[in-house]
């Protein structure tokens, strides 16, 4: 008892240190990824677009997304707001320091608008550095609880049960942290709070194996047997996991992808620190509630012994 | 007052983005703070009880 | 009654635990039974007799020790063992929506009897049901279906019968019917028996067994036994409650 | 040794079929069950207007309710093995416990098809009139049918086994079948969608989720079948 709690001490330590040594490194080392272009007019009288349709739709939805300007679309001569219908000509207005600008869509991406041009801060990306750790330990745990519950069934030994269930426990945690940073980031990303994208819906059906298993548990009287069929349980569901990731790749999906490319050093390396100290998190909370489990086992026995 | 459209463009972006951002960081410190609270507040609970209960027993085999 | 000791013994038991974290059900039981015993096992409720009979008949693996039945190792020899031991419970372990003679021929299949078809109209004969071997056994009352459990439990001619309670819930009848059956095999039959009902148990055995919170508190074969000082034992343990 | 198996399998197999042909329990209650559910669907789509094109949705709809009126009749199909302890005397007999989840994955695999061969045919008399249908690309449709309700049975075959000693079986039952069938039902509903649709196209994303539904049910039903010993034993 006392060297789970210590150890627990020791990786909650760590693990603080890290993790606001990572987030220091997160927002004042690393700098912030561009995410597009943005090209703003310094002034602009409104310019009729030529170009192919289906291009300034996606030039003009990246804005609309991510600030919130109003597009305007012109079809025979009549002009709809933020509709995307199929149409002749695309404005896109810009509120700058001037007042309202209007260019066309396809002067942003030909850069021909006379005005400055910069990537545009991606600010939602710094949910990555906690987010992805977050995803990847609860994937991990989830495999030590399967590997412990394989353990279980082959030798029946209680310890294992107890292994594994704490360990679901702390995969419950991160999954349920990790649909929480995740649904943020993807409104940030995406602008929408829901996608049923591969990674989520994995997640999705991942927090409902896990709460199963928690259901599970607590509908089995017999202690052994609740043991074995959680076990297998875990099992089944750390199979199933992966089966759901790629086979969600199977419907067709549209919206579009965060372009992370290589991570600058900075990025990398307080992604890497943030990463270490989410593990030593995730093992100090097994660690705590293993030994308030060997806590209650050792309560359970001075009652038996004065109850003798 | 920002006058550079640029920066204000810039500004603009933080803006709308910085909600989302603290929102996650607020969520994943809470949650990771407060359950560890809870697991250690019980574990001291329980550390009392055993406490208790490893006292009764040492009294009862001083007294046989 | 000396010559008894020397038999090979039909079930024999060594320091027996069945565990699951600190809760022992059963914690070093050892004991020996001759052939053609008959072992009454009492104990309070959740002293390990179930778990004790589940072990023996190989539904439950030992944590540590081993148990031969028929110098048949439960672990090792489970399928071989499992076609020379029978079980007859105070559940009826039969198919309500299937005719007496369909459950019976159904586990003669499962047991591999040869020439099923006879071998069934002879047990319902024995138990007095060939006439409503064609009447699905929902329809039966408490006493007929125990009845013909014991025609299931008899099927492949075990060596050992295991009875979990098989007296409960019987009216006195159906206890008589009972009683007349046992006592037909009794002679050329191991049998172990869990029992509630010390004067019943008493009656039929010759070993007696009584356990609490998993350990074997008592075991000697029934003329060792002074009555009066075992029902005293008995209460004694039923007192101790459940562990 | 494999004889005796096979004799037990077969014995396992008759009993249950005889029962069920003698009480018509499950396919009594699966068939009106999914007819049940055609109402709720006409309910749900009563205000999607003409423009809306049932093929669309029609595999959805159908495999929503095969995975329904299935959890129904897996546990149906448990809950008499335990009703009267007779899975105890099943295992007391010297029979191989991987022969008892063949039994029953077998019987309630065909149950199952049964059902779903029965609300075929209702649902698309109630949806589909009228819609122009490929019939070379529907004649896949038994294809992923039989694959589907393979997985469906073999693993809730499984998870009813579990369910059935719980509290609560049917929810239990649903809250471990749903998320664990989610691979399988997104393949299964990927390629009737594409028989249903049609044409070339349609013919080349049949088979690759049918392949998904395959490599799922070879995956989950070897992982169960290796797990049953030690989950029937419990």
């Amino acid at each position: 008892m006392r060297s789970t709690t210590t150890r627990a001490f020791i990786a909650l330590v760590v693990g603080g240190v890290l993790t606001l040594a990572a987030f220091l490194g997160a927002f004042f080392w690393a700098g912030v990824p561009d995410f597009g272009f943005v090209r703003t007019a310094e002034r602009a009288d409104s310019v009729r677009y030529q170009g192919p349709f289906e291009q300034a739709i996606d030039e003009t939805r990246y804005l609309t997304n991510f600030i919130g300007y109003d597009v305007e679309v012109v079809s025979g001569g009549e002009t709809f707001r933020g509709d995307l219908l199929e149409a002749d000509e695309v404005h896109v207005t810009l509120q700058t320091a001037e007042g309202e600008v209007r260019v066309s869509a396809a002067e942003f991406e030909s850069g021909l608008v006379r005005g400055s041009s910069y990537g545009r801060p991606d600010w939602g990306q710094k949910i990555f550095y906690f987010h992805v750790p977050v995803a990847e330990i609860s994937f991990i745990v989830f495999g030590f609880a399967a590997f412990y519950s394989l353990r279980f069934i082959m030798t029946r030994k209680r310890e294992y049960d107890t292994k594994a269930r704490i360990s679901m426990e702390v995969t419950l945690l991160f999954v349920l942290l990790t649909m929480a940073t995740g649904i943020l980031w993807t409104k940030a990303a995406w602008g929408v709070w829901w996608d049923w994208e591969p990674r989520l819906t994995t997640y999705f059906i991942m927090t409902l194996l896990v709460v199963a298993y928690f259901v599970l548990r607590n509908a089995v009287e017999d202690e052994e047997r609740r043991a074995l069929y959680a076990a297998a349980f875990s099992i089944l569901g750390f199979i199933d996991a992966p089966i759901s990731f790629f086979i969600t790749r199977l419907i067709p999906s549209n919206h579009p992808v965060i372009e992370r490319g290589g991570l600058e050093p900075p990025m990398l390396i307080s992604f890497i620190i943030a990463q270490v100290g989410m593990i030593a998190f995730g093992y100090a909370i097994y660690q705590l509630r293993m030994g308030e489990v060997l806590l209650k086992d050792r309560i359970e026995h001075a009652k038996t012994l004065l109850e003798r | 007052m920002v006058t550079d459209p640029t920066l204000k463009e810039v500004y603009s972006l933080v803006l709308t983005q910085w909600p989302l951002v603290a929102g996650a960081y607020a969520i994943l410190w809470a949650v990771l703070v407060v359950y560890v609270g809870m697991t250690l507040r019980r574990l001291g609970g329980l550390d009392k009880q055993l406490k208790v209960l490893e006292s009764a027993l040492e009294r009862r085999s001083a007294g046989e | 009654m000396a010559d008894e000791q020397h038999s090979a013994p039909a079930l024999e038991v060594r320091d027996l635990t069945r565990a699951f974290g600190v809760r022992k059900a059963l914690d070093g039981v050892s004991f020996d039974v001759p052939e053609r015993a008959f072992l009454s096992i009492f104990g309070p409720n959740g002293a390990g007799k179930t778990t004790l009979v589940k072990v023996l008949t190989t539904l439950l693996n030992p944590t540590s020790g081993t148990a031969k039945v028929l110098g048949l190792d439960v672990v090792d020899d489970a399928v071989e063992m499992r076609k020379r031991i029978g079980l007859i419970s105070h559940n009826p372990l039969l198919y309500p929506d299937l005719t007496a003679e369909e459950n019976l021929l159904f586990f003669a299949e499962m047991y591999g009897i040869e020439m099923p078809e006879a071998r069934v109209a002879e047990l319902l004969e024995a138990v007095e049901l060939d006439h409503r071997r064609l009447d699905l056994t929902r329809t039966f009352s408490r006493g007929m279906l125990q009845r013909l459990s014991i025609a299931r439990a008899l099927l492949h001619r075990p060596e050992v019968i295991f009875l979990d309670e098989p007296y409960s819930g019987l009216d006195p009848h159906a206890m008589d019917i009972l009683d007349g059956l046992i006592a037909a095999v009794r002679a050329d039959h191991t049998f172990v028996m869990i029992s509630h009902d010390l004067d019943k148990g008493l009656e039929l055995c010759s070993h007696a067994l009584i356990l609490a919170r998993g350990r074997l508190v008592l075991f000697e074969p029934r003329e060792a036994i002074d009555d009066s000082a075992f029902r005293r034992t008995y209460r004694e343990t039923v007192g101790m409650g459940v562990a | 040794m494999a004889s005796t198996s096979m004799r037990q399998f077969r014995a396992m197999l008759r009993k249950d079929i005889v029962m069920e042909l003698r009480t018509k329990e499950m396919l009594m209650s699966m068939g009106l069950y999914s007819l049940l559910t055609m109402v709720v669907y006409f309910v749900a789509l009563s205000q999607a207007g003409s423009s809306f094109d049932p093929r669309d949705i029609a595999a959805g709809l159908l495999w929503l309710a095969f995975i329904f009126t299935s959890m129904l009749g897996l546990n149906r199909s448990l809950v008499h093995e335990k009703d009267q302890g007779c899975l105890e005397a099943l295992l007391l007999s010297p029979v191989d416990r991987p022969v008892i989840f063949f039994a029953k994955f077998i019987g309630n695999l065909i149950f199952l098809l049964i059902v779903e061969a029965l609300t075929i045919p209702v649902f698309a008399f109630l949806f589909l009139q009228g819609n122009a249908l490929d019939s070379g690309a529907l004649a896949l449709i038994p294809l992923v049918l039989v694959a589907g309700s393979v997985g469906i049975a073999g693993v809730g075959t499984l998870l009813a086994t579990m369910s059935v000693n719980t509290t609560g079986k049917d929810f239990v039952l649903a809250m471990l079948f749903i998320p664990l069938m989610y691979p399988l039902l997104l393949g299964a509903v990927t390629a009737t969608s594409a028989a249903i649709i049609g044409g070339p196209e349609g013919v080349a994303a049949f088979w690759t989720g049918m392949a998904w539904v395959v490599g799922y049910d070879v995956i989950m039903i070897l992982a169960s079948y290796g797990l049953y010993e030690f989950i029937v034993g419990a």
